[in-house]
């Protein structure tokens, strides 16, 4: 079992125009950075990807939105974005907008192997277009299906040789999800560690799920809303 | 007078009742946090994983992995978990959220809100709100009662793009407190020096005055 | 807020007869054992209980078999208990097998919202009877529904006062689906700690989905099957 | 001369690759554990909530907390994780396990399983038995060829209740390693000292004999 790769460039290496990505993290916080800028550096493009927000202009997926390199976003919020904002309405950018913890649990159950499922988000709404309405006890829902992607690329706080994955507070958002339905997964971690090392009680995502890993680096992660309070 | 924005969130937060699990929307919404009545524990549940929200952080405390739904650098409190946003929106499509607070755009007399888009105009995406609003059993709207020209936002209809159907039970403006029943909004409390003519006059909607109208006090 | 119980007796006495309880625990581990001793005191029949197992003859939902406080079994694997065998041949207990995933999954769909999902076990099955069937990628599929209980009993090995819990090892098994999916859920844990002593970041279940929690004692923790190697 | 229980796992250990994540079910294929190749590293998945099975306690170390799908305390190794019964079933559904071993009571040419229930005799429950063969891209059964009466269990339809439909690609009994084909079993390998002749007389399903037949070695 090899799952440890040298650096982002070598994990992305056959990542494909016109493939399906999916990518963790919400707003700024637990963005594959490495990954990330690999893509942008390999300039593949046509890509679809899936992710809940479409970064800022100069950071997440916005660094790929800036070299054109997305054909469609699938995404649930995409505001603060003023080069997507332009491309969506030039009609360059497709744009799917999902509600969030639909697309959340879209990720969920390709990971849980659930082709289809039924939620009660959108009904009556412009997302329920084309969709099948199904009551149960007297409330309406949706049929909603699991994603497809032919990568799933994820950031994590710690992880192992084998792939076990450990996130950290709220920069666990997305990457559980999207970690489990990758047809090929790659996570890229802070802290890469040998096998046996992280508590298997602690396992936030299972080896079983992660394909690809490398330990980043140079992480910036960015602050959108830096609010404070002043100490009395 | 009309109610300010701050008075908006202060009213709704006497809404809150001990160990009530509640998810606070952007803007008015945030602010019900400072308003928690004394000697009741509620947790702010933020849907991009996190129960229990504690206060912003002290200066060059911030840290790049806990923020809210907002964005905002947040701390936690005791007792707070973390979660992935399956389980997030899990949790809220389940009912286990007791009360979620939302900004709203538009309203209509049936409880319909909309909130994510401005056809031509505006786009960012619906983020977790049709969730919210198609899972809370209790969902309280906070919002301006007209538009910057003057226009009533209570409507007959939503004019923009639904976010939810017959989901909203009560909304606070600063004109006063409405319950929505099946003859639309319901004014129950008016804020102080605003004049129930005002509240008719800039209401669209179907609107009736409850027999036991009160005087709103902060 | 105030979720603490003093003991079993307490946290279940509104469970009444006629209702439906699941049970976590997987064979002999992690059972709430001291709720089940208690529901045996109190003498409550007519259940209908949601477990994978049924215990065996003296042990885990073994014991409210032998005092037939048990109406309704649905589980995924009944062997090694004779008391229920006799019962279920001679007509005594209903039963509704469940292949164990679609039995963890609809406990998870209840916990998030979810009334209905698709999943492959049991096509072509004495399962898929009356079972709507529905292909998606060529591939069939069941139509599946998300179980209701009034109330979900699990153990854990540690919890807060705000019903954080955190379990150990394959003891965690159904506990945290379950414990998602009660009307209302009673967590009774080995190490009860105040709230702000467990790692936000290692919590199995939040508190969210905690109504009742009580510090559980004398467990006994039988072992089902010992088995041993030798030191060389 | 017919193989033995330990030598059904040993071939069927044969299969494993490395990096396998694979589940084993009770009886058989648990024994294949114990034969799994030099320098290939697989993890071992229990359906209860574990990645990466370890060996038997040692005396006096078993923990109760700490078991297999079977019931059987057992330990961890390097790199295991725990998880719950949906996260686990989860990835079995999601295709995430390489291989799956399970026995069988009957199985039919076309790849049928029957190994849950004898109608008015014995009703135990599918446990994950009907996850696991409706999910695995890759079953291999191991069973007996015969039953105690000498009857064929590999057959043209199963009689027993049916646990997964077309789902089984091999099987390896004690007389041998078959493909299952659109021609129903392919025997591809053959027990030592067991004649065709005798494969043909106890099986019932349609059988066709390899072009490149080989004698097995273990």
């Amino acid at each position: 079992m090899n799952k440890v790769y040298n650096n982002a460039d070598e994990a992305i290496s056959d990542i494909e125009s016109g493939m399906t990505l999916m990518l963790g993290g919400f707003g700024l916080c637990g963005l594959p950075e490495n990954c990330i800028a690999a893509l942008v550096k390999k300039g593949v493009n046509n890509l679809t990807c899936i992710s809940n927000n479409a970064g800022v202009d100069d950071f997440g997926i916005g660094l790929m939105l800036q070299k054109r390199q997305v054909k469609k976003m699938i995404a649930s919020y995409v505001g603060e974005n003023a080069e997507f904002e332009r491309q969506l309405l030039s009609g360059e950018l497709e744009v799917e907008l999902v509600p969030q913890g639909t697309l959340a649990t879209r990720c969920m159950a390709a990971g849980y192997g659930m082709p289809a499922f039924f939620t009660p988000a959108g009904v009556g709404t412009e997302v329920a277009a084309g969709k099948e309405v199904r009551e149960f006890d007297g409330k309406k829902y949706l049929l909603e299906h699991a994603f497809k992607a032919d990568f799933a690329i994820v950031k994590a706080w710690k992880g192992d040789t084998h792939g076990n994955l450990i996130y950290k507070e709220t920069a666990r958002n997305f990457n559980p999800v999207m970690a489990m339905a990758g047809n090929i997964t790659i996570a890229e971690v802070e802290h890469l560690v040998p096998a046996g090392e992280l508590e298997p009680d602690m396992i936030h995502t299972p080896g079983i799920y992660v394909h690809r890993i490398f330990q980043g680096k140079q992480y910036e992660k960015r602050i959108e809303q830096r609010t404070t309070r002043k100490r009395n | 007078m009309a109610l300010t924005k701050e008075q908006i969130a202060q009213r709704i937060a006497k809404e809150l009742q001990d160990g009530y699990y509640v998810n606070l929307g952007i803007g008015i919404p945030t602010l019900v946090a400072n308003y928690i009545p004394e000697g009741i524990e509620v947790v702010l549940q933020s849907e991009n994983g996190l129960l229990g929200i504690g206060p912003f952080p002290f200066e060059g405390e911030e840290d790049a992995d806990l923020i809210n739904a907002g964005k905002q650098t947040v701390t936690t409190v005791k007792g707070s978990a973390f979660f992935d946003s399956a389980l997030s929106f899990g949790m809220i499509r389940a009912g286990k959220v007791n009360l979620t607070v939302l900004g709203a755009m538009e309203l209509s007399d049936r409880g319909d809100i909309a909130s994510w888009k401005i056809p031509g105009k505006m786009v960012k995406g619906m983020g977790g709100a049709m969730d919210l609003v198609a899972s809370a059993k209790n969902i309280i709207v906070a919002m301006q009662h007209t538009n910057k020209a003057g226009e009533s936002k209570l409507l007959k209809e939503c004019t923009l793009p639904i976010t939810g159907l017959a989901c909203v039970k009560k909304v606070v403006t600063e004109l006063g407190f409405f319950n929505i029943t099946e003859n639309g909004f319901e004014l129950v409390e008016i804020a102080p020096d605003i004049t129930v003519e005002e509240v008719k006059a800039k209401t669209e909607g179907r609107l009736t005055i409850s027999q036991n109208l009160k005087k709103m006090i902060l």
